[in-house]
């Protein structure tokens, strides 16, 4: 694969990928293809990539788990006022979603959207993964090997629960109506 | 295949033979059907699909051939018990109509009236539009499959835009609204099951990898009583669910938990 | 404010964004500031990003509620393989369902019903609403007042379109003329 195809696949990638990506995970990137590049060849495309930033608004970060792109500090005024409109909030749909995954997991997505009879988009268990409050625990071995999502440490602790025990189980959840003037 | 039989009607070969016996072109192993009427979006489309596989006019169909072929499926699919949507049988009556007026000598002070098969022709026309129009939109370039918003770390000692606070009631009562939509508080296993062990199941999914894990090595001595029922309970879970297998070489050996692979 | 730093700006704030910016959003990054860039600057500013990025892996692109800089598609198949998640496929009953909303809108069930020759199921119609692609716009004045869909903004965007002008034209509808003599 020619430097010019290499750099822009990478380019691609780190602007898509919203996280840091190492680069085991770009190697990943071409796995399938006749010639997967090296760490070596990696590394001196990203260094021409870094070089070609100096006139962008960003820059090539390297950080402990890989490489991003990464907004220049100069710019961060500007860049701040972005957020002050809009307090965000989750759809019902991404509520639901975690919902299910606290307590069924380890669940697929298909198995979701049967219980939710709507379909999941790959958006809201993208949302969750990079909240940490999902993760990928293995795979249903049936055909297309659906990833099995379970929750994580930080959702506990996000949510001040030891354990998912402490979640009421489904029959209280049917009895009482959750109870909306609940002291904190 | 079906293109040379089209240059060769075999329309003559049908003909007489009891209903049921699948005329050679329409034959379809009957665990194909299911999944062939599946493919089909309605009895629009079934038609569609035998105008367009012979090549006719959709403003020129001839009516008797394609109701007599339209019939050929819908008693074939009768036949295999499947369940037939109503809406096939509706357009079996709608066609059958058609014909008998088509047949009918018409008198001559109706000769200006509407060809019967008109409404039928527009609905197809209508209908092909949309189909169309779908699988254009299907082709276009849309987010997610075709493209990525490219986006970069926002600067340093910046938060991200401020991720959504979520209170957990909030969490629950969506909870409970799909378990209500899906009645899901009517299967009482559900009940039961406590939520430690699906907990659990992660935790014993998560640290198995793809080696082999001696059986024993799960229980902690210093969960005590409660804790040891929950592993045990999670294990058998997930070998009844088939994702992972117990293996013993000889009776008394150790017991080893893998992954199903 | 010179052109090259409004530039710089504009980058920043399109890729930090993560959804498009409107000409009015991108404006209130200038909050409070002596000069606002009016539209007409931004414009062009906005222009000479789009030129810049001949050579890069992104593009700009305007959709129906503003600009964003997005991968290009020729680079779909690498970028794909970041994620575990295959991207979703839909039925061609979403697609057909999707499609009557968006040329006929505003449209009731009942005549998607009618055009398509089958019942549109409810999860059809929830699986549009919960993408935000279609929304409730009124109700038809008829027994029953069935809802009227229309398709969203968020809709135009997903599907990389700026207007409901650009989405592919219908086929051209042939006159029937009726042949009187059919043969049978």
């Amino acid at each position: 694969m020619d430097e010019q195809r290499l750099k822009l696949i990478l380019e691609a990638a780190l602007l898509a990928a919203a996280e840091p990506l190492s680069l085991e995970r770009m190697q990943k990137l071409f796995a399938g293809e006749e010639e997967v590049p090296d760490r070596h060849a990696l590394r001196k495309v990203l260094a021409a990539l870094a070089s070609e930033c100096d006139v962008r608004a960003y820059e090539l970060k390297e950080v402990a788990s890989g490489f991003r792109f990464q907004i220049r500090q100069s710019l961060a005024p500007w860049v701040n006022r972005l957020w002050e409109e809009r307090p965000q909030r989750y759809s019902r749909a991404i509520l639901e979603t975690l919902a299910l995954i606290a307590y069924r997991q380890p669940v697929t997505r298909g198995e979701i959207e049967d219980i939710r009879g709507v379909s999941v988009s790959s958006n809201i268990i993208k949302t969750l993964i990079e909240r940490e409050w999902i993760r990928v625990v293995g795979h249903r071995e049936v055909p297309g090997r659906p990833a099995l999502y379970a929750t994580t440490k930080a959702f506990l602790d996000y949510f001040n629960l030891k354990s998912l025990d402490e979640l009421p189980s489904l029959i209280e959840l049917k009895d009482h109506a959750v109870n909306e003037d609940e002291p904190e | 295949m079906i293109e040379l039989e089209v240059e060769h009607p075999p329309l003559a070969r049908i003909r007489g033979e009891p209903l049921g016996e699948p005329p050679n072109d329409l034959y379809i192993p009957p665990d194909a059907l299911q999944v062939f009427l599946e493919a089909f979006e309605g009895p629009l489309d079934l038609l569609l699909y035998l105008i367009k596989r012979q090549n006719l006019d959709i403003l020129d169909i001839p009516i008797a051939e394609i109701t007599r072929q339209y019939m050929e499926y819908i008693d074939l699919m009768r036949e295999l018990r499947l369940e037939l949507a109503a809406e096939y049988l509706l357009m079996a009556a709608l066609l059958a109509e058609i014909k008998s007026r088509l047949l009918l000598p018409r008198p001559p002070a109706e000769e200006n009236e509407e060809d019967p098969r008109a409404e039928l022709i527009r609905r197809l026309q209508e209908y092909e539009r949309i189909r169309h129009a779908a699988e254009a939109l299907d082709a276009l370039p849309r987010l997610e499959r075709d493209l990525a918003q490219a986006s970069a770390w926002p600067p340093e000692d910046m938060r991200k835009p401020p991720a959504p606070e979520v209170d957990l009631r909030e969490v629950l009562l969506a909870l409970r609204e799909v378990m209500a939509r899906a009645q899901m508080f009517s299967h009482h296993h559900i009940h039961k099951e406590p939520l430690s062990v699906r907990e659990r199941m992660s935790r014993v999914l998560d640290c198995l990898g793809d080696e082999f894990y001696e059986f024993t090595r799960f229980f902690d001595a210093s969960e005590g009583r409660r804790g040891v029922v929950v592993t045990l309970l999670a294990l058998l879970e997930l070998l009844k669910s088939q994702l992972i297998e117990l293996m013993q070489d000889t009776p008394f050996a150790p017991i080893y938990v893998r992954r199903v692979a």
